[in-house]
């Protein structure tokens, strides 16, 4: 095993990472940008390389920067993470050429599963159900006009380098495919500086279902059955679960099987995730997302194997610790994602400083978080400031039990999408299991009238507080009003906006 | 102390009296007996009213407050009667019209109306892109651009003034 | 199922009924004193009741208030968690009396089991092997020395009454007997009113070994298997673990089934625990539990069973909701309680505020606490702040994954005994399994040296910062210093010490 | 600044110099190169140090500070040139005895000694109760009892003077 892993990444999935590294005795390098210069995976590992800037491209983005710190602090192996550099193949390659093992699969695979229109060709190929669609980039409006006709509509519009459902547009009728196709064209550039484009039929009612695989070099290759991920927004994830309460065993064995052939076609080694969209028993392949993913606790949690730790055991050429045999499912296992948004007011971005933090506890409750006291929440990186898990022996007490936490927590400071996922535990549609990629968008978000009386009243006497503690001593409460603008003007959010010619 | 408070569009009353150190709490008329306690001095608070115990979370200022309570978040507007009054004034001031602000930070992709540009309720008038995300910024009525203060390209901050319409009469 | 219940408890056994109740859609009415008036589990019950009063006697065992408390808010049962009322018979007597159902043992199984001379005559006749001794108290220390020559030395002195190792003492010789007979007679008198003693052939290096047990109101018994508690100081736990790793199969199925004989014998409902002490392959009957004891969670965590429920629905009337046959034991879990108490001071009691609290977090960590910031820490109540909890595959990375959380971990404001856990978890003896009950008595603890430089170059930044900062705002400073004060004298537990008329 | 730091009975000497901005940091003399910032107002720091980052939580005043590094507990002592020698005034001053204080609050149960009374060291002194454990206080060393402040059944507070002894000379 590796004495010594860097990880290119921050927040709570380098904090994940470090857990699992320090258990196994195996020391972390953090990077880290100028924001995050107190976060902490920065706090948390052995050894801690300032990157210096503050966007991603300055930071967690630059290759360059990332090879050096591993260089200087002799680590053995580099850790991607999600998001940022993880499904890069050239760095995979970098990562490679300078003598380090990636904990990752090999750059060829990234390559192929990266391309939406390659991976369906190549899917095609291993006997795994796709989509009807094109297999090539549609070049313009009037070829997508055309093509569409053949396969039927609804047609959704997808980015041929897109992932996390950026640059994907639905068109029902021919009439909107001119606006879609361009909003979707303009997204692609903006988002992955690729703007080719490709159709594919819509399903229109379909569940997200996902199978993970784990492959090692020694050609062992396992999958660890399915995440029902249909409670969805934008293509963004909100609510996952394990197991999905309509696969029947023999489906749930079939969908693995496929995710295998999948994983075999591509000599696919470390963690994956080969990503379905299920309709009435019928199942095409979507995507295969070649890392880790942010939803991968609750197969950690009905299986009691750490993903994390199987996925050093692959890099460092090691044998995966668990067989197919020996995988059960054991109970039922939800994640809720807390992003930094106001659920009450369309999923605005929310930003702050986390001044009043509450996590819940308690028996079988998982809080994976990078959020600690006075951290600023911008808009540099990612809304998600962590993952609040839950177990129960069936699917029901685990959704009793994640209600039961999420009234525990408190994140005071921004916003979260929290009540959004309470909103959606809370429904019958989805007790019952009656759920698809739709069901989130249609809801409303709105807190209960239940308590308004009561919250009416408490803030009532709050401003009254307040106020009064004003009168008594003006000096104390209009220096609190400084201190309070004092820190807003600092905070690096508004800096940076400045020094980027934005107002405040 | 008389309050209006706003929460989602569901609008209450409160009257807060105190008197000889006994307070007398009314919402919508009605009274109110509760007792309230600060459990830290970083927003936990504890609630008993009813027979029933509740542990709330209050941060904001003297207007916007935000309570959770149970998971759930409430977006609290509060104003007193003089406060009310000038907020009223104001925003009879800007007829229909009024500036469009910035619901977020983020960066101006592309203007999609002129100054002088007439608008129906719901005309796209520019995408702001916001966390990897492009969203279409729409008129909230009739009207016209009265003016037009931010050009593509341009990073702008959450509540800044992006254009100005004028109502229609 | 009922619809309300209520807690006669506080702390993190309060808040650990009320998160399985809520689960359950159970109501739960909590109870506090003067001093818990904004403690979690009065915020987080449904219904809130004051008590009034500040020690326990004014409050918790206050069997007249709790039951008027019950009656008012339509409380259907009473659960007791652990200390305070859960092993007295007469309360037990009188919930029932009150109409309500009580979520513990028959009034009878207590009053056996609570008198150490009567359970080791129960025990005994359902052929439950117990520990050479007497089955009468002593009558003075002369009789005592006379007895003891029959059982052999050591010989160990407990109180009739007892339980938690409060009043016992060891004597090795008969002229240690008279000052050891003193000491045990004064603590029995002082701890339970009852100055009764009697005298046991004193195990020498033994392990503490219990056997959970759940029973049912319609003859179904159930073992949930060992845990081992050899980790204590002054019979006092400090690290659980489960399963134990010296026993074997067979051996925990014959220690399971005596469990049962006993919990039988005594026609038992509900959660218990027999303890044994174990040495060499041979095990004697110590005494039984009859309520949910601190550890429980370990056993939680290996077997998916939530205990609370369990309690709740035999309480109900209902049944076991598992079978012998389906419990098995999966994995590994270990336990660390959190006690304000300096263990590099010889475990002096710590007291203060809680201002700075950081909680650990990420796979398979379970926090039970019901600290909150700004909680004050005070000699009233038992020094237990909470118990933190991890599980893994194996001992060895349940091990390693409780380093990592106590690492993660701070509790600012007192002291706590999580360096005499890391310091156990991180020794080798404990490692390989080689402990007994005397273990931890043969700690020192103490930091180590390691990392004397930096914390001494730290400390003396934070020095010079804190001058520097008094010097260039001496008015600010001496506000902090004067709130200090105010906070300390405002403090409850002094003022309560005041009244008391003591001095601060 | 001098600094005379102990932890646990090891000593260490600190010198910190600020010179136009610049830190410079010795411990025993040997220099050393440390990074330390603030993470939050409320104790909870980072320390970069030879290459390795580490989490400290630190509280206290500026003589008596608590680290919690790693899971580890450091109690630290901190004199200046200055205070050390006052402190050791005061020391030599009160001879082999002095005032026997409680290392916690508690109850006495029961007081041991008389005054007059010769004491060797371990000579069981009082017990005290707190927790619901009984502890017996002992002697430090040999001497005398001069003074009794306390007695059974009186509540005492952490670092009062229970009783006061005489040194042998």
């Amino acid at each position: 095993m590796f004495k010594r892993i860097l990880i290119a990444n921050r927040g709570e999935i380098a904090l994940r990472v470090i857990r699992t590294a320090r258990e196994m005795g195996v020391e972390c390098v953090a990077v880290y940008s100028d924001v995050d210069d107190c976060a902490l995976h920065t706090r948390m590992a052995h050894v801690a390389v300032p990157l210096h800037g503050v966007t991603p491209a300055e930071s967690y983005l630059d290759m360059d920067k990332i090879l050096k710190a591993a260089a200087e602090t002799g680590a053995e192996a580099i850790h991607p993470g999600y998001g940022f550099l993880s499904e890069n193949a050239e760095f995979a390659r970098r990562v490679k050429a300078a003598g380090l093992a990636w904990i990752g699969p090999p750059a060829e695979a990234i390559t192929v599963m990266g391309d939406k229109i390659e991976s369906r060709r190549a899917m095609a190929k291993a006997n795994v159900p796709c989509v009807p669609g094109l297999t090539d980039p549609v070049d313009d409006v009037a070829a997508a006009v055309k093509d569409a006709e053949g396969i039927g509509y609804p047609i959704a519009i997808k980015a041929a380098a897109g992932g996390g459902g950026k640059g994907i547009r639905i068109v029902r009728d021919p009439s909107e495919m001119e606006s879609a196709f361009r909003q979707a064209s303009g997204e692609a550039v903006s988002a992955f500086g690729d703007g080719r484009l490709y159709l594919e039929r819509y399903i229109d009612n379909p569940r997200h279902v996902e199978i993970q695989v784990m492959c090692d070099s020694h050609g062992n290759r396992v999958h660890l059955f399915e995440r029902e991920c249909s409670i969805q927004r934008r293509h963004q994830k909100l609510v996952e679960e394990a197991p999905c309460c309509v696969l029947t065993d023999q489906m749930r064995q079939d969908m693995g099987e496929v995710a295998l052939r999948a994983a075999e076609h591509v000599n696919y080694e470390g963690a994956g995730t080969v990503e379905f969209l299920w309709e009435k028993g019928e199942f095409f392949f979507l995507e295969m997302n070649t890392r880790l993913q942010v939803e991968h606790p609750v197969t950690e949690m009905i299986t009691g194997v750490d993903l994390v730790r199987e996925q050093l055991l692959v890099a460092a050429g090691e044998k995966l610790s668990i067989t197919q045999d020996e995988l059960k499912i054991h109970g039922h296992a939800i994640e809720v994602r807390i992003n930094a948004e106001d659920a009450t007011q369309g999923y605005l971005p929310s930003v702050g400083i986390l001044h009043n933090l509450r996590a819940p506890g308690g028996p079988w409750v998982r809080l994976d978080t990078a959020m600690y006291r006075h951290m600023e929440v911008g808009l540099t990186y990612d809304p998600m400031l962590g993952k609040l898990i839950v177990w129960g022996p069936d699917r029901i007490s685990a959704i009793e039990r994640m209600k039961r936490a999420i009234a525990e927590m408190n994140v005071g400071g921004v916003r979260t999408s929290m009540p959004a996922a309470l909103t959606v535990l809370e429904h019958p549609r989805f007790v019952s299991g009656d759920i698809d990629t739709h069901f989130l968008e249609s809801l409303t978000i709105e807190p209960p009238k239940e308590h308004d009386i009561l919250v009416a009243a408490a803030c009532a006497i709050y401003r009254h507080n307040k106020a009064k503690r004003s009168a008594m001593d003006p000096e104390a409460s209009s220096r609190e009003e400084w201190k309070e603008r004092g820190r807003r003007e600092r905070s690096g959010y508004a800096r940076r906006l400045m020094e980027r010619g934005g107002q405040v | 102390m008389k309050l209006f408070v706003d929460m989602h569009g569901r609008e209450y009353e409160v009257d807060l009296i105190e008197r000889a150190g006994q307070r007398e709490l009314r919402v919508d008329g009605k009274v109110v007996d509760l007792d309230f306690r600060e459990a830290d001095t970083l927003g936990q608070f504890i609630v008993m009213m009813d027979g029933q115990s509740y542990g709330l979370s209050i941060e904001g200022d003297t207007h916007e407050t935000h309570v959770t309570l149970a998971g759930h978040s409430y977006a609290v507007h509060m104003e007193d009667d003089r406060e009310r009054a000038a907020n009223l004034a104001a925003k009879e001031a800007a007829g229909g019209g009024g500036p469009v602000e910035a619901v977020m930070p983020g960066i101006v992709v592309e203007v999609l109306v002129e100054e002088g540009q007439a608008v129906e309720e719901g005309t796209p008038l520019l995408i702001l892109e916001a966390m990897k995300m492009q969203n279409e910024i729409k008129a909230p009525g009739p009207g016209s651009v009265a003016e037009v203060r931010v050009s593509a390209g341009q990073t702008v901050a959450g509540g800044a003034v992006l254009m100005v319409l004028k109502g229609e009469d």
